[in-house]
């Protein structure tokens, strides 16, 4: 039984949050208890799931998982020299595992949140049926290795995503979000379904690793690449591309807004996927390293000093993560760039690249958490305008230390987890250039003063009327947001053991594209 | 032989009938005279058109008297019927709604629907 | 060229003729005519095409065809005549 | 134990633990520094806060709105931000014109690099 | 050139006008027509191009359903696209 | 409003066709064009037909919305309980356990071209089903949902 | 329960010719097909009871109306289908047209008599059906070309359409 | 003359894609731009459909099928796979461009900008 | 300045996307060994005639269970717009 269910993780990764979500509106039928009962034992479930595969992946090596073949030999051709895979095939390196885990983390502490926030709401079945959609979309996109299958999870995840957003619809602005994104989701997913065409076109093959051994680089190979990055990079929030992350993430509801930037950097992992493992070896890699360095540098700058005039919280939060995207983009550029330089790699590339990726959990972490207490804020006090808050520091101190925590984890501050990240950053960028380090640690400032001001502006000040009858958020919430305050406390004090497990192997497979191939081509 | 006299014969039919409907269509004034030409003529036409395929199925199946050429009949046949009654619906619906929209008929001696109001 | 390809190009000569008629309409009723032809049109293409290719199983795609563009013209009917 | 490693970064290391050891330190000579202070230095009318002279405001007017708590910073940095506001201009079609902007810009890097 | 190519280019000059039609047309419902036409032609592409299985998708979904559901938007929101 | 009575008659005229039509097109998606997404297309013309014809009232209060969403959530169940059921069956998720077996579904089929028996395709037939059943109440519930919201500000 | 019936025997009989030339067993089809038509057409049925079939009759006297209707489609709606494009041809070559909407007393008792009354009316030579009058099945039908004299009557009997043969009578026959 | 008439399938592709693309950069009406989108969305299911095309070719269905080499089919699956997708996305799309319609008082998406800076 | 700025975006994605006209040629596919794997071998694994169908509900299978699940996610998502609210349901969005 244990190996049986081992030996399906990967399909039980997608199909147990399917399920939760198929069942939903009927089970949403019987009443709000049972329906919570299925939420959280869906989550549970789907978190466990997760886990136990990101811990196989990690121990054990790549995991590959064939649906619906009988036998591993009804994948290939039958000239073994030929071989390939026609099948649709889940290969999950430590790259994949370090997604899974970071989104098992938010699905945790997003579930048992929402469970509590928002209780009181209309709709509230296709809400979670939608929910588990978004997760089992997100699941899917980190866990494929199909560029088609790809493709349909990541209009799964935006279209679930969309109608998330636009779930506050007495006002119509949430709509109007909403609608934004769904739009913009799916010209970029238009794009990418013309590229997944060339692709097959040339080399009749949809499996990354079978396309990625077949790559010619010819010019329409060129073509496919930009209609690959570009979407994706635009998913992710990256500058020129980026105005629909604020005004997406300022209307959703705050449980969604938190799982919103779990799916932008599976859209972030996508980005890497196609430049590393896919086009690899191919790449002219200082114009597409300076490519997401100049998209990285403009995402932190612009993003971080538009967040500072803002006056609705949740908004500054977007332009942060706007910000906080900058700086992964750039350090895994930094990598890119000196791919073909094996002692610079060796020197400060992998170093980059390992503080790109560890930024990224640590920062859905930080920012889950400061979206999650924005919405406890926003629950009890009915505004986000900064201007109109003040003095709930005496009424909500959890949420106040909470809140602590996350701004000075996101702003590099010592000992959380978020400077942990930065100061690899900085380092390897300083060796790279050493403008670009500087313009880092300038937005990490920044980063810190608009956090200074929201401090500021929601919790400090004399007691003040109007929230007189404010009180402490429920206790589900509470527990769901200290899920990744526990997380953010524990990477800061022992970054080491994150590096070593799980960063690391996840740099190597990121870098080595044969090994990728191999996997699948080779070892079968 | 004598198969292939009927279908070329049909096929005829039906493209001049089906060109007289479309010139129709380009020609006529109004709505309803359009609807006149497009309803009858297109429809005869495809009727036609298809009935060439039924008779070419009738012939290659008293050839082989394969079951596939059934097929082929029958649901010719299904479809021909469908068009038939969709188109005649189909008109119906547009120019009723071409009335009430309050196109009236170019140069009508006679209106009767005129204070027929619901 | 056999007569039946002869037939289907003349037929989808007659499909851009009432084309025409879509692009000049005056009103919008004009145009659904156009439609209508078009679809009836197409039909009558489809049928003869599957004895083209010589394949039985393509006259499904004329019934399914026939019988749903016809949804799509009682829509815009009923939009027509302001009952939607 | 793998656990209580330190950090090696690309030029340097860092350690947490190590750190928070010299947090704990400092704070507890701050802490030892403030106990030997005189108690009775407060007193007084130098307790009451000098603004200008201006009598202390109520309570509730002594919070300071959000906005206006960067305002130098905004003001310094006007011509940058008068750059940047109007970008941001909410229409959907800009939104889309950006993304087809930088994807047509890649083309040529791609094609022409 | 053979028949089956100067059939398939009338096909595709018709794709081309009746696209340009949905793109041009200022009267909405003029525009869901000319839509509900491209998708007529676009099945019957489909059709030439041996893919029988996308066209009867393409002439269900496509040609029904979206003009249903694009006619209801229509009335649901406004009917004419205002001039600039 | 409903329409004429000529539009209402055809359209309950033909509701079954387009029912056994789109259920044809479902249990033949493995011999002919067609397959669960087309056949459930079809299907929801159907309904859409008579949405067509008849007042919103009226419909509404013949077509419950409860029964499209069982029906579409029975047909996805139907998809992915039938995937895991193959894991019970020692083959991957989605892996067709039925085919091949001479059984219920499982004739076996030699290469080549074939008139075509109902009997063949393992699992594919019941995925279509599923699909279809999905693909029907789907389609009618968006048809129905943005109905309702035009006719929310029209007594 | 009746209706149950007629649909399901409809049902069948669609998908019977849907399949036809399938198999050998009673000489078309395969034994499958008939089991799984079985079911849909009971599935079919179920589903549509309420709205293919409303009034009540003998089924024996159903299927003499059927046999009645394919010899109507066959015989005399051909005929008038054809002359009708005869009319059409004229007026396109020609332009000659003198249009006028008249409302046309058919007297027929149900929906499906209206129905095929209407149709036929609109693929007969020279008419096309406008609007329907809810309450006494009056059809209100645009003429291309209407006969001198008559626009000054109040209402026409549906007769005067039909030339070649007695239509209305076969539609009455049918349907009613 | 025939070479033209080969490179006519691609080259009606890219007309709609920038047809599309031209109806989302220079119309305000949101249903057109709409329209628009499911115009491109077409376009890019013509594109695979007319990839996987083979000359003188059969449908890959083996029921009752003349013998010849078939077209090729899996690009037909991807393409019925997006086309549903397609037809998903709009109905979203345009159910919320309804409720934005009912709440704004306009679908002009100059005047959709609640949400700026 | 706007107009022009569009049209050339507009003409180097045509530009670009052209080359598909010149790469890939019409009627005869470059590389085709999985099509080809899938039509000699697809009918006898799964015993299904239509080659198409049997990709999208055998060999992709799983594709077809999330194009599934995107129409799902419509429906629910339609059904989220046109809800009805709680009465006092409100939430402020300044």
């Amino acid at each position: 039984m244990q190996t049986f269910l081992i030996s399906h993780l990967p399909a039980l990764l997608v199909a147990l949050p399917l399920l939760c979500g198929f069942l939903m509106p009927v089970i949403g039928r019987a009443g709000p208890r049972v329906r919570n009962g299925w939420v959280l034992l869906g989550g549970a479930l789907t978190a466990i799931t997760g886990l136990l595969l990101a811990i196989q992946v990690l121990r054990f090596g790549p995991v590959t998982y064939v649906f619906g073949a009988a036998h591993t030999t009804q994948t290939l051709a039958e000239n073994p020299a030929a071989a390939f895979p026609i099948r649709i095939m889940f290969e999950i390196d430590a790259l994949g595992a370090l997604m899974i885990i970071n989104t098992t983390l938010a699905t945790l502490a997003v579930i048992i949140y929402s469970v509590a926030a928002e209780a009181k709401q209309s709709g509230l079945d296709m809400f979670y049926a939608l929910f588990y959609l978004l997760i089992a979309g997100v699941y899917g996109m980190v866990a494929t290795g199909d560029l088609f299958n790809f493709f349909v999870f990541l209009e799964i995840t935006s279209l679930a995503g969309a109608a998330l957003v636009a779930y506050r619809i007495d006002r119509g602005v949430a709509v109007e979000a909403g609608l934004k994104y769904a739009l913009l989701s799916t010209l970029a997913a238009l794009a990418v379904l013309t590229a997944i065409g060339i692709l097959f076109g040339q080399y009749n093959a949809l499996n990354i690793a079978a396309l990625a051994s077949r790559l010619q680089f010819t010019p329409l190979d060129k073509v496919a690449l930009c209609l690959l990055i570009v979407p994706l990079a635009m998913k992710c929030g990256a500058v020129p591309m980026h105005f629909w992350t604020p005004d997406v993430y300022t209307t959703a509801p705050s449980s969604v807004t938190a799982f919103l930037v779990i799916s932008s950097q599976a859209s972030l992992y996508g980005l890497f996927r196609v430049l590393f493992s896919l086009y690899g070896a191919m790449l002219s890699w200082a114009t597409f390293g300076w490519f997401l360095i100049i998209l990285g540098v403009l995402s932190a700058f612009i993003g971080v000093t538009m967040a500072i005039p803002q006056k609705d919280v949740k908004r500054l939060m977007a332009y942060h993560a706007v910000s906080q995207t900058g700086y992964m983009l750039l350090a895994v550029g930094v990598g890119l760039a000196v791919l073909g330089n094996a002692s610079a790699l060796a020197k400060f590339g992998r170093a980059a690249i390992a503080g790109g990726l560890f930024h990224i959990i640590n920062y859905a972490s930080c920012k889950g958490l400061l979206f999650l207490t924005a919405g406890a804020i926003f629950l009890r006090t009915g505004t986000r305008n900064l201007n109109r808050l003040g003095a709930l520091g005496h009424a909500m101190p959890v949420t106040m230390v909470l809140f602590m925590i996350a701004a000075l984890a996101i702003a590099g501050i010592p000992p959380f987890n978020g400077f942990a990240s930065k100061l690899m950053i900085y380092q390897s960028v300083f060796h790279f250039s050493p403008l670009l380090a500087i313009v880092a640690m300038i937005v990490s400032i920044l980063t810190l003063a608009s956090f200074v001001k929201v401090f500021q502006a929601l919790f400090m000040g004399p007691r003040r009327p109007e929230f007189a009858n404010v009180r402490e958020v429920p206790r589900p919430m509470l527990i769901g947001m200290s899920v990744l305050a526990a997380y953010i406390v524990i990477a800061g004090i022992f970054p080491q053991f994150f590096v070593t497990r799980m960063i690391a192997p996840a740099v190597n497979a990121l870098l080595d594209r044969a090994g990728y191939i191999a996997t699948i081509l080779g070892g079968i | 032989m004598i198969w292939n006299v009927f279908i070329g014969l049909s096929l005829l039919i039906g493209l001049v009938a089906n060109t007289l409907g479309i010139v129709g269509v380009l020609r006529f004034p109004d709505v309803y005279t359009q609807l006149h030409a497009e309803t009858k003529a297109t429809t005869f036409g495809s009727i036609f058109t298809s009935l060439a395929v039924i008779l070419y199925g009738i012939s290659k199946f008293c050839q082989t008297s394969d079951g596939q050429y059934v097929t082929l009949i029958l649901h010719a046949l299904i479809a021909v019927v469908v068009l038939a009654i969709t188109n005649a619906t189909g008109a119906h619906a547009i120019a009723r709604a071409t009335y009430r929209r309050g196109h009236r008929p170019v140069k009508a001696v006679v209106d009767h629907l005129e204070g027929f109001s619901k | 060229m056999s007569p039946w390809m002869f037939v289907v190009t003349v037929l989808a000569g007659l499909i851009l003729l009432a084309m025409v008629r879509l692009i000049r309409g005056p009103t919008s009723a004009n145009r659904v005519v156009a439609m209508d032809a078009i679809n009836t049109l197409v039909v009558a293409i489809m049928i003869v095409l599957s004895v083209v290719f010589k394949q039985v199983i393509f006259i499904d795609v004329a019934i399914v065809y026939a019988l749903l563009s016809y949804v799509g013209v009682l829509f815009i009917a009923k939009y027509l005549g302001g009952e939607l | 134990m793998a656990l209580f490693q330190t950090l090696k970064t690309a030029a340097g290391v860092w350690n947490p633990l190590l750190w928070l050891i010299a947090l704990a330190v400092a704070i507890g000579i701050g802490l030892y520094i403030r106990s030997r202070g005189r108690a009775d230095s407060r007193q007084g009318p130098a307790r009451e806060p000098f603004i200008s002279g201006n009598p202390e405001p109520e309570n509730a007017g002594a919070h300071i709105p959000a906005t206006n708590l960067y305002w130098g910073f905004t003001e310094a940095l006007k011509g940058w931000y008068q750059k940047l506001l109007p970008i941001h201009t909410g229409v959907l079609t800009d939104y889309v014109a950006w993304f087809l902007g930088v994807m047509a810009l890649t083309f040529i890097i791609a094609l022409a690099g | 050139m053979t028949p089956y190519l100067f059939f398939q280019g009338l096909v595709l000059a018709g794709l081309i006008v009746s696209g340009i039609l949905v793109v041009t047309f200022k009267d909405l419902l003029a525009a869901a027509i000319a839509s509900g036409a491209f998708s007529l032609l676009l099945a019957l592409e489909f059709y030439l191009l041996q893919a029988p299985d996308v066209a009867i998708a393409e002439a269900g979904i496509g040609a029904g359903l979206t003009t249903a559901i694009f006619i209801i938007a229509i009335r649901g929101t406004k009917r004419y696209e205002e001039e600039e | 409003m409903k329409m004429t009575k000529i539009v209402r008659t055809t359209a309950d005229a033909f509701y079954p066709f387009c029912l056994v039509f789109g259920l044809y097109v479902v249990t033949h998606g493995h011999l002919t064009p067609g397959g669960g997404f087309q056949g459930g297309a079809v299907m929801a013309t159907g309904t859409a037909l008579l949405i067509v014809s008849r007042s919103y009232r009226e419909i509404t209060g013949r077509l419950r919305q409860t029964m499209l969403k069982l029906c579409e959530a029975f047909g996805l169940m139907l998809f992915l309980l039938a995937g895991l059921q193959s894991l019970a069956n020692a083959r991957p998720f989605l892996g067709n356990w039925l085919t091949q077996t001479g059984g219920f579904v499982g004739s076996v089929v030699s290469y080549g071209p074939n008139p075509g028996s109902l009997d063949t395709g393992g699992l594919v037939p019941l995925l279509n089903v599923g699909v279809g059943l999905e693909v029907f109440g789907g389609l009618t519930l968006i048809i129905l949902c943005m109905l309702s919201g035009i006719k929310e500000d029209r007594p | 329960m009746f209706a149950f019936i007629v649909t399901f025997l409809f049902s069948g009989g669609v998908y019977l010719l849907l399949t036809a030339g399938s198999g050998s067993v009673l000489g078309f089809w395969a034994p499958q097909e008939l089991w799984v038509g079985l079911v849909i057409s009971l599935a079919a049925a179920l589903m549509a009871r309420n709205y293919f079939f409303r009034t009540r009759r003998r089924p024996l006297d159903y299927l003499r109306r059927w046999v009645r209707a394919v010899a109507y489609v066959f015989g005399p709606f051909f005929a008038e289908l054809t002359k009708a494009n005869l009319d059409v041809a004229y007026r396109v070559l020609t332009g000659h047209m003198r249009p006028g909407i008249v409302r046309v007393k058919t007297g027929m008792k149900t929906d499906a008599a209206t129905l095929l009354m209407a149709n036929s009316i609109t693929l007969t030579p020279g008419t096309l059906t406008v609007d329907i009058d809810e309450e006494t099945n009056d059809l209100f039908i645009h003429m291309i070309d209407v006969p001198e004299g008559m626009e000054n009557r109040d209402s026409i009997e549906v007769e005067e359409l039909f030339s070649l043969f007695n239509c209305p009578s076969w539609v009455r026959r049918i349907a009613e | 003359m025939t070479r033209l008439f080969l490179a006519l399938p691609f080259v009606t592709v890219v007309i709609l894609i920038i047809l599309g693309l031209g109806a989302m950069l220079f119309k305000k009406n949101l249903i057109k731009i709409l329209l628009g989108l499911s115009l491109m969305e077409s376009a890019v299911n013509l594109l695979l459909v007319v990839i996987g095309y083979r000359q003188d070719s059969v449908a890959p269905i083996f029921t009752n099928v003349p013998s010849g080499e078939m077209a090729m089919p899996t690009v037909q699956a991807l393409t019925l796979t997006s086309i549903v997708i397609g037809v998903a996305t709009s109905a979203m799309m345009l159910s919320f461009a309804m409720v934005l319609y009912k709440r704004y008082g306009t679908v002009n998406v100059l005047e959709i900008r609640k949400l700026k800076h | 300045m706007r107009t022009a700025l569009f049209c050339v975006i507009l003409l180097v994605l045509a530009g670009g996307l052209l080359l598909m006209a010149t790469d890939l040629s019409f009627g005869h596919p470059l590389r085709s060994d999985m099509d080809d794997y899938f039509i000699r071998h697809g009918q006898y694994q799964t015993g299904v005639n239509n080659i198409v169908t049997s990709i999208v509900f055998d060999f992709r299978g799983f594709d077809t269970l999330g194009e599934a699940t995107v129409l799902f996610t419509a429906v629910l998502g339609v059904g989220l717009m046109f809800r009805k609210l709680h009465s006092g349901e409100e939430y402020e969005n300044d």
